[in-house]
């Protein structure tokens, strides 16, 4: 990772914890005020973002959308992360048959495409943030599991572990110092990535009606609340999809700087 | 004797053509786009893509259950044995004649003759015992029909054109009942099927019938052939739909359908957005048809059975706090205008009162002091006894445009400033009446279409406390007044129509002063149609149109 | 390993799968608080009568110990039946034939579509300058970035609305299908190009490609024989999971788009929680996604035997 | 001179941007015989031979550059294009990365006459298998329809020379085409070059080994820092060196150099090697019978050596001999079927892993690529502090002394320790690995190929610190490699292994003069000397 990249990542970083931990900063006003008089307006200087159908400013919301969506993300991605890891580690340490077993539930986790995940889920559930989390990490599990999986068992027979026991390092010192943190190291990429993706889907089951509850200033939910203003108030849905694809981008290009790639199978 | 239209209303149109040309007294001024087709000669043939943003019916036979949209699709093949005239008037129109007896505990209907079924069943009396049965089979699962025929205890084949129907009580809105697609008369033979095949192929008299069914795509129409008009008219060469067939859509999108009719792959499509219809009819793009939908307004209704708003004040706090002018005004672009009453503005016997909704902030809070919410806590909400004065509000994301979502919202921030707590439920339609089922609501927005007043009976009437057979109750406002029963049941039976029209009116008042409604505006029932689309504008009893007069230009 | 063992372990592995997942649904059907013959008839919004609900109960045999219960439950999955989804009275296999096609389809185009725009991006991303590419590289991750669901809003507002070219909604002809398939394929593409664009520049600089250049091949030739075939393969790899966002897409696109599908049958059928509908689409899409990812493994046992890239 | 002039350079310059990487070089190479181009990496060699073929990459100028009898300076792409593989081509240094592995060697080869080709399909088929006979590729037509990576080394060397030749050119360029390859392997190749020019080719031959190229070529041009340095006949070169820098390149050739002597200019004269006591009671490391299979596959067969306290036992072999896996056994990474380790006389393998922990510090490994060995994570310092502290601190600070002390053994600067060891070169790296390696002290050093990936003059350094810490820490060593010349200039004793067996050992000076196996004495011949 460069410098440049480093600095600009740790900038993207702060920036967002920034929004997210204290929106009022950026933006002091309340996201929920609304003002029927003042609907529909462009932006401008009074409204940098423009108003939204019920004379919310855009900006204000956009800025206070931040602590929901991202939580929505980090969550996901912690709770498909923290699943991977177990079976992922488990999978690659056990014996055959268990490994075996244990690819065959992660094939079939990922046998069922994520949003298609997330509406089952919803189905015997009912619709709401939490389900989409939970639907999310499952589906995103797979992918991260396979990934801590192939880490551990390349790792477990690399040079480097060899070198560690000639040196005489016992087994927890070789998983303690070595063998976990460097299979952790690129499912850091790969969470940064799968942040973004959560964001997105997210926001794809707010589209159809199943994500966060009005009147919270989700991303998701905005963009979707716009997209039926689009002939009428572009900038509804444009600063909304904005930050998605900002934060999604941002993240990406982070994991790439950490060395992940673009897959997350 | 005068020619008889089921056209109704049309506001929005100036089509002059020979059916309905003479009924045209109440049709408004015209903004469709062609007035220059005043003069457009009918052309028959070519087949009308009708766009719905409603969800796909899951049975086109609109006993089964009983909502809106499956009374759109129906309208095109299935018929009534009775219409409304455009002054609001009930006629008959598979029916032929019909009697009432002294108690008004009898009414005999007599057919018409020479109609027949798409199946080719001949139209007898057998067909209406058999529908009435059929709404009344708690197997069919019918809410709407079942409850506007609910009165009917029995039902008696006088001769093979003639049914008599004996009521429990007298009922005077049993025409009114009987003119709604969700009473229409199906083919005898057909009900007999199971329910699955009669609900993608339901059998009708109407001038178009149901050719196939493709799941999420379309529902095929095509002419009926040998249509005969119940009621004859002369300038019709013959009595077959110009059109060849309707390919009825199903687009959720809003701005997809929007997009689809200005492109020109749909000629009409319904649920239009309200800032679609102003920039279509400012621009003179499109045609514009709205179509209030009779019965109820549009209204919010306080679940008056529970905390806290079994306590009037704070139903009264509620409704002073919101200021639904502004976001009406600001969300609809003049497409609604604010109701004050429970009726739809096509209802002639509707009572209006301004003054009982006006914002105001101070009296809310001073309601509410009154009714010892005096604390807040650290959200500015209101607290009494340690519980926040907080509202479940369900919403039905099938049954409500994103403009009225937004202005649930401007309430919800416009309540929390006097202490409100509103909890706004975006739910599909099943959760939406499963809470409702289970009474988890303090608001909710339930539209309900009947032709005439006697809705309020089925609104807000004790009775309709009690689910139906599908599980469906009403009265959402958990009205229980005996005083209003009592009334309500006066008015139902009365032949006095100065009697029923004060009745009704006392009616009105006591909902409207119980502070138990919010009335928002009529229930929007916008079309845009495109320039080549002549002739819309003929509707039901409900409002739904018909596309029998409707021709299409290259 | 041979390909008859291969294929036998495919097989096996997919009956695994496809039972893990059936059996996932059974329990979580169990799971749900209450009747679970009102659960199979649609929750208790659903209101549905008595008789609809020992219907259920006979048919799933609700009456019966778990075991049998479950035992049942898979004899008829084993059968392909399916039920009949209360919500529109019809054998779930039945709509599954008719919408699936649709899907399969659309998605396999968006696909094919996707794969040729980030061919087309990569090869162009090897002779662009600095700026040039780092242009290209944001493009690709913003593509990546886009929700559908806007995407193919701006696509329908611009195309139909605005010019006028492309038909918003499907009407069955193939200009219906550029719209939803190029909402699907843009941020499938932004993916696949970087990944592409790692292995064509890869293959590009390798050793191989300059001896074949040294024996005297063009540019193209070797960008058509050495690079295309190294920038399949992880994109290959990635098909499996490429075609299972697509489907995820697919249920968006579909209702932006109004095209009947898996995906529409799926959002209908969970808003009004038809479980039997529910438990076909998800054993089929697992069923898809084990089809496909057979034949991608299929495809790069052809391309490269030896797994020489793995 | 004989033979006709196919390229002639004058002058002739590459650069890329502002960085020149070639200057003013000049050269002729003459049909019927070969010319060596000689350096370390970087020294621009390369970039000249491609500059040949019009595929420098960078900017090309001369006086004049003439390539089979065409103007080279004024070719267009589409001339370059008929000249490469028809009258120049080129053979890359492995195999396996210059054969496209995702396709069938037969099409690789074919593609050369399909890029001149008006040959038809038939003939171009016909065409590679004779191309790949007149490299004796066994069953020709079997392999043109194999991938390179379901071939033996040999034979894809063979398709890779098949390759440079289907177009018939006159003149081949072998760009370090026997670099990394074992003896075996480097003997056939150079065993085909010499065909080549015997056939009247002109071969350009480019390689960092001056003893490889002594064999095959006429003549030699010694290149540095882009510049040739010295050029002449090849005997006169060899023979005579004027240069500072030719003489330090053939004083880098380990063979025929004697124990103890640097190899190196750079490095530091040793002191008087140790001449303690000659009979040690115990010897450092012992095998017996160490055996091992994988599935049928028997890998090593009843391998017995003993490696005595401060000296060097070289094991030699072709790659798949199972030199890996005895040093594998050795090291106690993977249990042996049969046959025990013992280091300083107690047993080492088979044991359970806890109770020759203790043991362990008194082995250390160094391989052939270290940077595998490193945690990534770690920096210079932090893997030597890692290692002094037994796993429980990276933080250098806290072993400043001792860390020190271990980069002033091996040579390397104390500037480098907040580096990442990816960014040292390769020398520098073998070094740090074997810093690691001397942290605990230990008594044996397994070094497994540990200068195959070096450059010869990198190599002799390498090789010369071996040397001194031998000298003054008295660390046995077991050397594995499969350069002959390597294992003659570093061993007391060497082991032959071939097939998984060691089928002769001794002293090294008796084995390399009077070989008693066939197999042995086949190696040997094919080992290039310089003395």
């Amino acid at each position: 990772m460069s410098r440049t990249a480093k600095i600009l990542s740790i900038a993207f970083i702060a920036l967002w914890a920034l929004i997210a931990l204290a929106p009022s900063v950026l933006a002091p006003g309340d996201p929920l005020a609304v003002n029927p008089a003042e609907a529909f307006q462009a932006p401008g200087t009074t409204h940098f973002f423009g108003t939204d159908e019920s004379g919310r400013d855009i900006y204000t919301r956009v800025i206070h959308g931040a602590r929901d969506s991202l939580a929505i993300g980090l969550a996901a991605t912690a709770l498909g992360m923290g699943l991977a890891i177990v079976l992922g580690t488990v999978a690659a340490l056990s014996p055959r048959w268990l490994d075996e077993i244990i690819l065959r539930v992660l094939e079939a986790l990922y046998a069922i495409p994520s949003l298609l995940m997330a509406l089952l889920i919803i189905a015997f559930t009912g619709p709401g943030v939490g389900p989409a989390i939970v639907a999310v990490g499952l589906s995103t599990a797979p992918g991260y599991a396979r990934l801590v999986r192939s880490q551990i068992r390349t790792l477990k027979s690399s040079e480097m572990l060899e070198a560690a026991t000639v040196l005489g390092r016992g087994t927890w010192l070789r998983v303690r110092n070595h063998l976990v943190p460097n299979a952790l190291k690129p499912l850091l990429a790969l969470v940064t990535l799968g942040i973004g993706q959560a964001v997105i889907w997210a926001a794809a089951l707010s589209f159809l009606g199943l994500g966060t509850p009005p009147p919270a200033p989700e991303w998701g939910a905005m963009l979707s609340a716009g997209r039926t203003y689009l002939h009428l108030a572009w900038w509804m849905s444009l600063f909304p999809g904005l930050a998605i694809v900002f934060v999604a981008a941002g993240a990406t290009l982070i994991g790439r700087a950490l060395g992940g790639k673009a897959r997350t199978t | 004797m005068q020619r008889y239209s089921r056209a109704s209303r049309i506001l929005g149109c100036a089509i002059a053509l020979p059916l309905i040309g003479s009924l045209l007294a109440s049709c408004s001024a015209g903004a469709g786009p062609d007035s220059t087709a005043e003069n457009a000669k009918p052309v028959a043939g070519g087949t009308l893509v009708y766009a719905s943003g409603d969800a796909e019916p899951s049975c086109l036979d609109p006993h089964v259950g009983g909502n809106y949209p499956q009374a759109l699709v129906a309208s095109q093949y299935l018929e009534s044995l009775f219409t409304k005239d455009a002054d609001g008037k009930i006629i008959p129109w598979l029916a032929e004649s019909t009697d009432v007896s002294e108690d008004g505990l009898t009414r005999t209907i007599t057919l018409r003759d020479g109609i027949s079924f798409t199946d080719g069943t001949k139209l007898t009396a057998e067909a209406i015992k058999a529908n009435i049965e059929h709404l009344k089979d708690p197997n069919t699962a019918s809410s709407t029909g079942y409850l506007a025929v609910g009165k009917v205890v029995d039902i008696e084949i006088v001769d093979e054109l003639t049914a008599k129907l004996t009521l429990s009580s007298p009922d005077n809105a049993l025409l009114e009942s009987l003119s709604m697609p969700w009473t229409a008369i199906e083919s005898p033979k057909a009900l007999e099927r199971d329910q699955a095949t009669n609900c993608a192929s339901p059998v009708g008299t109407g001038p178009f019938k149901v050719e196939s069914w493709e799941h999420q795509k379309a529902v095929n129409l095509v002419r009926n052939d040998d249509y005969v008009l119940p009621v004859g008219d002369t300038a019709r060469a013959d009595d077959k739909a110009y059109l060849d067939g309707i390919t009825w859509r199903f687009i959720p999108e809003a701005a997809t359908r929007y997009a689809a009719l200005q492109s020109g792959e749909v000629d009409v499509i319904d649920n239009a957005q309200p800032d679609t219809i102003a920039t279509a009819t400012n621009d003179n793009s499109l045609g514009h048809l709205d179509a209030p939908r009779p019965g109820a307004s549009n209204r919010i209704e306080l679940n008056s059975s529970k905390a806290p708003f079994d306590d009037q004040r704070v139903r009264e706090a509620f409704i002073r706090s919101v200021d639904a002018n502004s976001g009406i005004s600001a969300l609809y672009f003049g497409t609604a205008q604010r109701s004050y009453s429970l009726l739809s503005s096509v209802e002639p016997l509707g009572y209006t009162d301004e003054s009982l909704f006006g914002t105001d902030a101070a009296k809310a809070n001073e309601l509410l002091d009154e009714a010892g919410w005096t604390e807040r806590d650290a959200e500015g909400y209101r607290v009494k006894d340690g519980k926040r004065l907080s509202l479940d509000f369900p919403v039905s994301t099938n049954q409500s445009v994103p403009a009225e979502q937004s202005l649930f919202e401007q309430f919800q921030a416009q309540a929390k400033a006097v202490g409100f707590e509103v909890k706004i439920q975006l739910l599909d339609l099943s959760s939406w009446y499963g809470a409702l089922a289970k009474h988890e609501y303090d608001l909710v927005s339930a539209p309900y279409t009947k032709v005439g007043p006697s809705v309020l009976r089925i609104l807000y009437h004790s009775n309709s406390t009690v689910p139906a057979p599908s599980g469906y109750f009403a009265n959402n406002a958990q009205v229980k007044n005996e005083k209003l029963d009592g009334i309500l049941a006066e008015a139902e039976q009365t032949n006095d129509e100065a009697l029923r029209a004060s009745l009704y009116e006392q009616a009105q008042k006591l909902v409207l002063e119980g502070y138990y409604v919010l009335p928002l505006y009529d229930q929007q029932n916008h079309f845009l149609y495109g320039k080549n689309v002549h002739g819309v504008g003929a509707t039901t009893a409900v409002s739904s149109p018909i596309y029998y007069d409707t021709f299409i230009t290259e | 390993m041979g390909t008859i063992a291969w294929a036998g372990r495919k097989i096996g592995g997919a009956l695994v799968v496809l039972w893990l997942v059936a059996t996932a649904i059974f329990i979580a059907i169990r799971l749900i608080p209450g009747d679970p013959a009102e659960a199979i008839m649609g929750g208790p919004g659903s209101q549905a009568s008595a008789e609809a609900l020992a219907a259920a109960r006979a048919e799933y045999g609700l009456d019966r110990p778990l075991i049998a219960q479950y035992l049942m439950y898979l004899g008829k999955l084993a059968t392909c039946d399916f039920g009949t989804s209360y919500s529109l009275k019809q054998p779930v296999i039945g709509i599954m034939g008719e919408v699936l096609p649709n899907t399969l389809w659309l998605a396999l185009l968006a696909l094919a579509a996707a794969w040729v725009l980030s061919l087309c991006f990569a090869a162009q991303a090897m002779r662009a300058n600095r700026v040039g590419a780092w242009v290209g590289n944001i493009v690709e991750i913003i593509a990546a970035a886009v929700p559908h669901f806007w995407l193919g809003a701006v696509l329908i507002m611009f195309f139909s609305s605005m010019l006028g070219w492309l038909p918003a909604v499907d009407n069955g002809t193939t200009q219906g299908l550029v719209l939803p398939v190029l909402t699907l394929a843009l941020p499938l593409a932004g993916f696949l190009t970087q990944l592409m664009r790692d292995s064509l520049s890869y293959a590009m600089s390798s050793q191989f490609a300059l001896a074949a250049r040294a024996r005297g091949e063009s540019r193209l030739a070797v960008f058509w024989r050495h690079g295309l075939r190294h920038a399949a393969l992880p994109a290959l790899g990635l098909t499996g999971w490429a075609f299972s966002s697509l489907l995820s897409g697919a249920v968006v696109v579909e209702a932006v788009f109004a095209r009947p599908g898996l995906g529409r049958s799926l959002l209908s059928a969970v808003l009004a929680r038809d479980i039997p509908m529910v438990t076909g689409i998800a054993l089929f899409s697992a069923l898809v996604y084990i089809v496909v990812m057979a034949i991608t493994e299929g495809l790069e046992r052809a391309i490269d035997p030896a797994g020489a890239s793995s | 001179m004989n033979g006709q002039a196919l390229i002639t350079a004058r002058n002739l310059s590459v650069s890329f941007g502002s960085t020149v990487a070639v200057k003013n070089v000049s050269f002729t190479v003459r049909a019927g015989s070969c010319l060596a181009l000689v350096g370390e990496s970087g020294s621009g060699k390369s970039v000249t031979a491609r500059s040949l073929l019009g595929l420098s990459g960078g900017t090309a100028t001369a006086d004049a550059l003439e390539v089979c009898g065409q103007d080279a300076l004024s070719l267009s792409e589409r001339s370059w294009q008929q000249i490469r593989g028809s009258s120049v081509s080129m053979i890359l240094q492995d195999a396996l990365m210059a054969l496209d592995p995702l396709r069938p060697v037969g099409r690789e080869i074919g593609d050369a006459l399909k890029a001149h080709g008006k040959l038809p399909r038939a003939e171009r088929q016909q065409r590679v298998i004779q191309v790949l006979e007149s490299v004796r590729m066994p069953e020709p037509e079997r392999r043109a329809r194999q991938r390179s990576t379901e071939l033996s080394g040999g034979m894809r060397q063979r398709a890779l020379i098949a390759q440079a030749l289907a177009g018939n050119p006159q003149v081949v360029i072998a760009d370090e085409a026997t670099t990394a390859l074992d003896s075996a392997l480097t003997a056939l190749v150079l065993a085909q070059l010499r065909e080549l020019k015997e056939q009247g080719r002109g071969v350009l031959m480019i390689s960092h080994d001056l003893a490889q190229v002594a064999h095959l070529a006429d003549d030699i041009a010694v290149m540095r820092q882009g510049e040739i340095v010295e050029a002449g006949v090849a005997a006169q070169i060899l023979g005579n060196p004027q240069h500072e820098y030719t003489r330090q390149l053939l004083r880098a050739v380990p063979s025929g150099v004697p124990r103890f002597v640097p190899l190196s200019a750079a490095s530091r004269p040793l002191a008087a090697p140790m001449q303690k006591d000659p009979a040690p009671a115990s010897s450092a490391l012992s095998a017996n019978g160490l055996s091992k299979s994988f599935g049928k596959h028997a890998a090593v067969e009843s391998a017995s050596f003993e490696v005595p306290r401060g000296k060097t036992l070289g094991i030699v072999g072709e790659s798949g001999s199972g030199k890996t896996t005895t040093a594998r056994m050795v090291l106690g990474l993977q249990p042996p079927d049969a046959g025990t380790v013992e280091l300083l006389g107690e047993r080492f393998a088979p044991a359970h892993e806890p109770q020759r922990r203790k043991l362990r510090e008194q082995m250390g490994a160094i391989y052939q690529n270290p940077l595998g060995s490193f945690d990534p994570r770690y920096s210079v310092g932090q893997l030597l502090a890692d290692a002094l502290s037994r796993g429980k601190s990276k933080r250098a600070a806290e072993y400043r002394v001792p860390v020190t002390e271990l980069l002033e053994q091996v040579e390397l600067s104390l500037g480098l320790l907040d580096r990442n060891p990816r960014e040292l070169s390769g020398g520098q790296r073998q070094r740090l690995a074997i810093a690691r390696a001397l942290a605990p002290k230990p008594s044996v050093l397994v070094l497994d190929e540990p200068v195959s990936a070096l450059d010869a003059s990198i190599q002799a350094t390498v090789l010369d610190l071996l040397d001194r810490i031998q000298v003054e820490t008295g660390t046995s060593y077991l050397f594995i490699s499969h350069d002959l010349s390597v294992i003659e200039h570093m061993s007391d004793n060497v082991a032959v292994m071939h097939q998984g067996k060691i089928i002769e050992q001794g002293a090294t000076a008796q084995v390399f003069a009077a070989p008693q196996q066939e197999y042995t004495k086949l190696l040997l011949s094919a080992m290039p000397r310089l003395r």
